[in-house]
């Protein structure tokens, strides 16, 4: 039990208090004991490695969780919080890590879901009413997204406005200042994206408390008045921004010294302009990008920025055959790739982090190993059969080797907290020993800094390893550090190349120039 | 099944059962139409008469469930004194059910569906196979159909399960009474399924095909004949249309009383659910010895009786006379051998 | 590197400790057997002379072809899909093996099984590459089938005068086994052995439960479905010898009752009908569990109306029991 | 409407014309009269399914759940079984009866959390079993003139079947587009676990979409013995698949949360139009099923053709 929070305790009772909060899962206790309290008015960080509890205490905070012990008292009265209602009751609201909209409604009608009052009378819809009802929500957040339109058809950032407009919503429901949670919300933004986001948290905590998690160490540190830090299940310190810079809040993350360098840009091996390019791209068109051209050499790491529609995702897709290219060709040293499906591309060595690891990443209810395996089958059989104690040597080497936080093998990598997911579906493609490129889609998105750290290791081992990476960023500081050369691609094309050697690697500034 | 042991003797055994060892099994498609319910109420009513209780199994038309079951009850031991009365649901399935019967040494009686190769005489203890002359009873309401139409016009035929031997003789039947009858034209012939349902949609259709071309409808049973009538009532043109029908169901008795249906075939559903119990009872305890039952008794046409106008008062009332079920009566509406 | 942080995830020991499934993952798999005894049970109360050797032998054997047929199933409905058809396909392979029998003699059942798995593979082809639901595909097949059944049958059933050739699906091995159990046991244990032992089974597992994520790992994922498809064929097709060989004839409609049952020992068996989670020896015991409920019931006596209403509540209470909701995240 | 829409009512189109051009009875108005007439039951059971179908769960009680109406209204209004001369009393109890069985179907979903697929199944031998218990060897056929005059009454050249049916569209349509109830059925079918984390609680509403399915399937049974004259246990018969056929021909996909009933209405009509063209243009009775299959399949693929793409996700 760390005695920070009761040290800083005012007059005036905290909006939310949380103290001694347990919850155990088999093999795990994700949270052993937690402390914190949130103050009006105030945008409290919560910073901590991948499974450190981060989620699991902001989903007992909106009665997704039933606390195992502890209590959590709102302005100074205990409460039990059954369900998101009881919380929303108790003006606590939640934006989730992954996103929370039905598709196929109005934004409206996501706004005001679940809250209608005014919007259904005698269960009619009153859409007039309903639109109304949405576009005060909007207005408070200075959006100018039309509220009947069908939410499927909003970009990632619109949507992630209509969550923190739908959020907001309970305010209607407390006449104190309600707490708005938000879950690693900008590790799916891009750069301009998480500018406006910030200035709406700046705006919310005039009239409310906000509770934000990132990984992103620089952001918290911008946004937050305090931060959290929690380790293994436990709040283990404060911190005030002021007196504090990223290197320290690492050191209490993790409990040990801070890797000096972050990308290990020493390790990176410059890679010679005359050898021979392994991945050939020439005038690949498909229906978001046109005429691509692109090199990546063995041991190269080449990163692709651009925002939004920049198409470099699917561009990135359709190198592993995920999508239908209409022209153009690709030589993976010198012989043509087919461009048939992912299978083909597996087959010719080529291996794909997509971004969207929930969906398209990871099989959530198989286990760690199976999911582990799941590409390269060849390293659990003999001949055509299955062994099992070559898939567990396997898969153990890999769990501690990437140190993956979980309890098993079998363990169903649905349980695995979002960063050691990733892990595994990262080492997916490495159990093999045979991947020749790497097409890695946000291969960080949602891991913490060690992990990303390990990461990044591991992109250098492989480069070292001559094996060509193509990196879709979460960051341009991420791009520029890890990369090689930088390939900016904006509406569809490739528009600059600008090289990053370890020395003289470019300023961030300068990309966004080229981007916009 | 109930293994060799039993079926012990010569060809066609003769039974001594003690009366009151005796189970009686009636089987039919299912309870949920007036026919076959009527059936099997036959046979409880005889069942009655020698202080017994029949035992009543339906198979949802099922063909593979109605082997499940036979098997099943004669896989349950008692078979020596066992007395199955069973309408097979299709010429296929009579097959498996004599095998199995023979083999656990029950009595069996079937109706109206068995594959013509198969016969009861090569059996010990398949002692009859009941049925009736479908091309009659086809060419029969055909008959009464024409002279209802005038001796002209057009009609449209509703066909059965396509894949049984009821429909095709029913209609082999028609098609014989067509023959003979020059004046009347086959406009078209459509499958009904047996269904109400089915034949009120399909005769809808036809009328808005054929439009006053059509002044007859014959059914190859009396649901369809009765959705047919539905049809025309719907259409506004009940009354100008004759219908015939087989199977005498309720519905259809009211309606040929009431004049608007011509005519029905009965083959008298609660006889047929009571006689194959009396003989295979009869046989069980002894009272009718093999030796006695003529070759042609074995596989034989059971009469069926034309219902018009004129006699439906006759078959308003469904029942049983007990004297059918004495054992020296029992064969006594044999209308002649299976062809 | 991160190091683990102090007594959380980390368990005692290294990750090489495999946390298997639970003591209740373990119960609910036991569920089908369990449901299965209380209902023979159940009906031993009734009738006493039910737990008689030739009677239980009798379910067994009635219950064998339903197996063959649902089994092949399983493996679609594993894949995330569904086989609508196979009955009917069932039904068309009866009338072909009557019709070929004559001619080919004992090659006459592995050709419609062969024709049979053809079929399916067709029908799988066609849900893969025009992307079009396998409920519809089937839907269409089933009907498409049984016209063809009723066209090359001429609408009659065809009887079968020598049955030599396949007589060894209707006969008792050890004394008194049913042979077409035996056949049972042992195309289930084949699936069994040829998904567990290969690679099959996380690539079937993984295209049920996710097909997004398993096309993006690269596993075959079209292939695995067409191959299912044509397995769930071919065992239809051999249901239909099984069927064949006790009824002495094949016919247009022979097995078309079979479809829902089917359905019902799959999901009974506690396949989830969502796919991914299951497996065909389930579909054994599933398929056991429903011939009790479709024979049983009424040769025990219970009365025609009664026997339907004890059906439907039975059938779903038994899948209430075997369901592993830890497995199936939203049930629909 | 989305492309997904488009494709079903465009194969419709095709297929009118074509038979057009084949049969001449098939303009006539009489024939469209019948047409409609004929689609009317399926049109309003499939109103039921659809509803069901958006929520991503599956229906087949309709098969029971009408025999077990059909059996009731039968037996309430004036029939030839007893004295009852209930009237539109007793068409409401049937459709009650079908709204308590529907009901039944969702609570077990909602409460064992078993797969409709199961429960729907269940549900329906359930109402079989009833109706067989009601029908008790007599069919009871329906003197009931108001009732009776459901099936052989018109109004502008319509039977009053056909306007109950597309007053059940109109209504239907209404509480997809405009009620909490409806809406709430897209979205759940849409993301379930979303409206969990938005605190509303699905369940309550699963089990009002399945008692409105019954409703209708209940509906749908009264017309059908009004159609037929007497209460009938097949009432029924394949009602199940016909509807979920037609709903998915017409664009309301199995996955939940796509389509909505006007879509699923053209694949009534599609149906319908096959079934009775096919007739008119005097295809052999064994085949009639086999070209509707084949028609069925190619009109779905058609409608997913625009839509597709790699890595698509089809079950
Ligand atoms: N439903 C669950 N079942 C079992 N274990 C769980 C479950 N949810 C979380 N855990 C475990 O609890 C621990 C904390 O998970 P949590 O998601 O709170 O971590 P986190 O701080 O959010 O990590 P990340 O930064 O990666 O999101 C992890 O070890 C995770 O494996
Ligand atoms: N009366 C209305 N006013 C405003 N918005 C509406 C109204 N009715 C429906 N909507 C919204 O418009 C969107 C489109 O409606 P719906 O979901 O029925 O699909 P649709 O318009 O039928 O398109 P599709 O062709 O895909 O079915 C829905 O998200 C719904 O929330
Ligand atoms: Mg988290
Ligand atoms: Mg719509």
């Amino acid at each position: 039990m760390s005695a920070h929070p009761r040290a800083a305790v005012r007059p005036a009772p905290p909006v939310l208090e949380v103290r001694g909060l347990v919850k155990a899962y088999p093999g795990v206790r994700a949270l052993d004991g937690v402390d914190l309290q949130v103050r009006r008015n105030e945008v409290l960080g919560l910073a901590g490695e991948n499974g450190a509890g981060k989620s699991t205490l902001l989903k007992a905070l909106v009665g997704l969780v039933r606390p195992d012990a502890g209590e959590i008292r709102v302005r100074g009265e205990r409460v039990r919080l059954r369900s998101v209602q009881d919380a929303a009751d108790h003006g606590i609201g939640m934006v989730f890590q992954e996103q929370s909209l039905v598709g196929n409604l109005t934004a409206a009608e996501n706004i005001v879901l679940g809250s209608e009052g005014p919007g259904v009378r005698h269960g009619f819809y009153r859409w007039a009413t309903m639109r109304r009802l949405a576009q005060e929500q909007l207005d408070k957040i200075g959006s100018t997204i039309d509220p009947l339109a069908r939410t499927d058809s909003l970009t990632f950032a619109e949507r992630q406005m209509v969550e923190i407009a739908k959020v907001l919503r309970i305010e209607q429901r407390t006449h104190d200042t309600p707490v708005v949670i938000l879950d690693e919300p900008t590790s799916v933004l891009e750069p301009g994206e998480i500018e406006t986001l910030f200035e709406q948290v700046r705006r919310l905590r005039e009239f409310a408390s906000v509770v934000f998690v990132s990984h992103r160490l620089d952001e918290v540190l911008d946004v937050c008045d305090r931060v959290y830090v929690l380790r293994g299940g436990r709040a283990v310190g404060e911190i005030r921004p002021a007196e504090a810079e990223p290197g320290r809040l690492h050191r209490m993350m993790i409990g040990s010294t801070a890797a000096e360098d972050h990308y290990h840009g020493g390790a990176a091996t410059p890679v010679p302009p005359t050898r021979e390019p392994l991945l050939t791209v020439r005038g690949l068109t498909g229906t978001t990008f046109r005429d691509v051209d692109l090199d990546v050499r063995a041991g190269e790491i080449v990163a692709v920025v651009g925002v939004h529609g920049s198409g470099r995702e699917e561009l990135c897709r359709a190198l592993f055959g995920a999508v239908a290219t209409s022209a153009g060709e690709v030589l993976l040293d010198g012989r043509k790739l087919a461009l048939t499906g992912p299978r083909a591309a597996c087959a010719a060595g080529v291996g794909y982090v997509p971004a969207e690891r929930k969906i398209e990443g990871m099989v959530g209810p198989m286990s760690v190993a199976d999911n582990m395996t799941l590409a390269k089958q060849g390293v659990r059989c003999a001949g055509p059969v299955v062994v099992p104690r070559r898939q567990a040597a396997v898969v153990d080497r890999w769990i501690s080797r990437l140190s993956i936080r979980t309890p098993g093998r079998r363990t169903a990598i649905g349980r695995l907290s979002g960063g050691n997911q990733q892990k595994v579906v990262l080492a997916r493609w490495l159990v093999g020993g045979d991947v020749r490129l790497l097409l890695l889609d946000h291969p960080t998105r949602g891991l913490d800094v060690g992990a990303r750290s390990e990461v990044y290791r591991l992109m250098r081992e492989l480069a070292g390893n001559g094996v060509a990476t193509l990196l879709l960023a979460d960051s341009l500081e991420e791009a520029i550090g890890m990369a090689d050369r930088v390939v900016v691609m904006s509406d569809g094309r490739v528009t600059t190349e600008v090289p990053c050697p370890a020395g003289g690697k470019p300023s961030p500034l300068d990309l966004v120039k080229e981007m916009v | 099944g109930g293994g060799p042991e039993a079926g012990a003797g010569g060809s066609a055994d003769t039974g001594t059962c003690d009366p009151a060892d005796i189970t009686l099994v009636g089987q039919v498609r299912n309870e949920s139409n007036p026919y076959e319910a009527s059936w099997l109420d036959g046979g409880d009513t005889f069942a009655a008469s020698v202080g017994l209780q029949q035992q009543r199994l339906t198979y949802d038309g099922e063909s593979t469930k109605q082997q499940e079951q036979i098997r099943q009850l004669l896989a349950s031991g008692r078979t020596e004194c066992m007395v199955l009365n069973v309408l097979p649901n299709g010429d296929s399935d009579t097959t498996p059910i004599v095998r199995a019967a023979d083999a656990a040494g029950a009595y069996l009686v079937t109706q109206w569906n068995k594959p013509a190769q198969l016969q009861p005489r090569d059996y010990d203890r398949w002692i009859s196979h009941i049925t009736y002359d479908g091309v009659e009873s086809g060419e029969q309401i055909a008959g009464s159909l024409f002279e209802a139409m005038g001796g002209s016009g057009g009609v449209i035929a509703l066909q059965g399960v396509l894949d049984t031997a009821a429909a095709k003789d029913r209609f082999a039947g028609l098609e014989k009474a067509l023959a003979a009858n020059p004046g009347i034209t086959l406009l078209d012939q459509q499958s009904a399924n047996f269904s109400r349902a089915e034949a009120l949609t399909v005769t809808e259709t036809l009328l808005t095909k054929h439009g006053d071309q059509v002044t007859g409808i014959w059914a190859a049973n009396d649901d369809m004949a009765l959705g047919a009538l539905q049809a025309l009532e719907q259409a506004g043109r009940a009354g100008q249309v004759a219908v015939v029908g087989i199977d005498a169901v309720p519905d259809a008795l009211t309606a040929i009383g009431e004049s608007r249906m011509t005519a029905t075939v009965s083959s008298d559903g609660p006889w047929q659910g009571g006689i194959g119990l009396a003989i295979g009872y009869c046989v069980a305890t002894g009272e009718l010895d093999m030796a006695d039952v003529a070759a042609e008794q074995r596989a034989f046409y059971a009469e069926q009786f034309l219902i018009t106008k004129d006699n439906v008062s006759e078959f308003q009332d469904p029942g049983t006379d007990p004297a059918d079920f004495e054992c020296a009566n029992v064969f006594n509406r044999t209308a002649g051998p299976l062809a | 590197m991160s190091t683990p942080a102090a007594g959380t995830a980390e368990p005692s020991g290294s990750a090489a400790v495999a946390a298997g499934p639970t003591a209740t993952e373990r119960l609910t798999s036991l569920m089908p057997v369990l449901a299965l005894a209380v209902l023979v049970v159940a009906l031993a109360a009734v009738d006493p002379d039910f737990l008689r050797r030739s009677s239980l032998m009798a379910v067994v054997d009635a219950a064998a072809p339903l197996a063959v047929l649902a089994a092949g199933a399983t493996l679609v409905v594993l894949c995330g899909g569904i086989d609508l058809s196979i009955a009917a396909l069932a039904s068309l392979s009866s009338v072909l093996l009557a019709l070929w029998l004559p001619g080919l003699d004992a090659l006459a059942w592995p050709a419609v099984v062969a024709a049979a798995a053809v079929a399916g593979a067709l029908q799988g082809a066609a849900h893969v590459f025009l992307r079009i639901p396998s409920f519809i595909v089937t839907l269409g097949g089933m009907s498409i089938f049984s016209s063809i059944a009723l066209v090359v049958s001429g609408a009659a059933t065809v009887p079968v005068d020598d049955d030599t050739s396949i007589r060894w699906g209707f006969t008792r091995v050890l004394g008194s086994v049913p042979s077409a159990a035996v056949v049972a046991v042992a195309v289930v244990a084949a699936l069994a052995l040829l998904v567990t032992l290969t690679p099959l089974d996380s690539a079937i597992k993984a295209t049920g439960y996710s097909e997004a994520a398993a096309r993006l790992a690269g596993v075959p994922v079209d292939l695995v479905k067409v191959g299912a498809f044509a397995v769930s064929g071919a065992c239809a097709g051999l249901a239909a010898v099984l069927l064949v060989a006790r009824t002495f004839s094949g016919g247009p409609t022979l097995a078309d009752s079979l479809l829902l049952p089917a359905v019902a020992a799959i999901v009974v068996g506690g396949t989830a009908i969502t796919g991914g989670h299951g497996g065909v020896w389930r579909t054994l015991v599933g398929a056991l569990v429903v011939t009790l409920l479709r024979v049983g019931l009424s040769t025990v006596g219970v009365s025609a109306a009664y026997e339907s209403i004890l059906y439907g509540a039975i059938i779903v209470v038994a899948v209430a029991l075997t369901l592993d909701r830890s497995k199936v995240l939203v049930v629909k | 409407m989305s492309v997904g829409a488009a494709g079903p009512l465009i194969t419709l189109v095709v297929v009118v014309v074509v038979f057009a051009a084949l049969a001449p009875q098939f303009r006539t108005p009489g024939n469209i009269a019948n047409i409609l007439d004929a689609a009317a039951v399926l049109a309003v059971v499939t109103c039921g399914t659809t509803f069901v179908l958006l929520l991503g769960s599956i229906d087949l009680s309709a098969a029971g759940v009408m025999a077990a109406s059909s059996l009731t209204v039968a037996l309430l209004v004036e029939n030839t079984r007893n004295g009852a001369d209930h009237g539109l009393l007793g068409i409401v109890v049937a459709v009650l009866l079908g709204a308590a069985l529907g009901g039944l179907s969702g609570l077990l979903l909602v409460l064992l959390r078993v797969p409709s697929f199961m429960t729907t199944l269940g549900v329906s031998a359930v109402g079989l079993g009833i109706a067989t218990l009601l029908f008790a060897g007599v069919q009871p056929g329906v003197v009931d003139a108001g009732l009776r005059g459901w099936a052989t009454g018109r109004f502008l050249g319509f039977t009053h079947l056909t306007w109950i049916a597309a007053a059940c569209v109109l209504v239907g349509w209404v509480v997809q587009r405009h009620t909490r109830l409806g809406r709430y059925a897209m979205a759940i079918g849409g993301g379930e676990e979303v409206l969990a984390l938005s605190g509303v609680r699905v369940a309550p509403y699963k089990v009002a979409v399945f008692t409105m399915a019954g409703a209708f399937y209940g509906l749908g049974a009264v017309m059908v013995t009004s159609q037929l004259g007497s209460g009938v246990v097949q009432a029924g018969a394949d009602y199940s698949f016909s509807a979920i056929t037609a709903a998915v021909v017409g664009g309301t996909l199995l996955v939940g949360g796509r389509g909505g009933v006007l879509h699923s209405t053209v694949g009534v009509l599609l149906l319908t139009v096959l079934a009775n063209g096919l007739v008119l243009v005097g295809v052999s009775p064994y085949v009639q099923g086999g070209v509707q299959g084949l028609i069925v399949v190619v009109a779905v693929a058609a409608a997913a053709a625009p839509l597709r793409h790699r890595n698509q996700v089809v079950k």
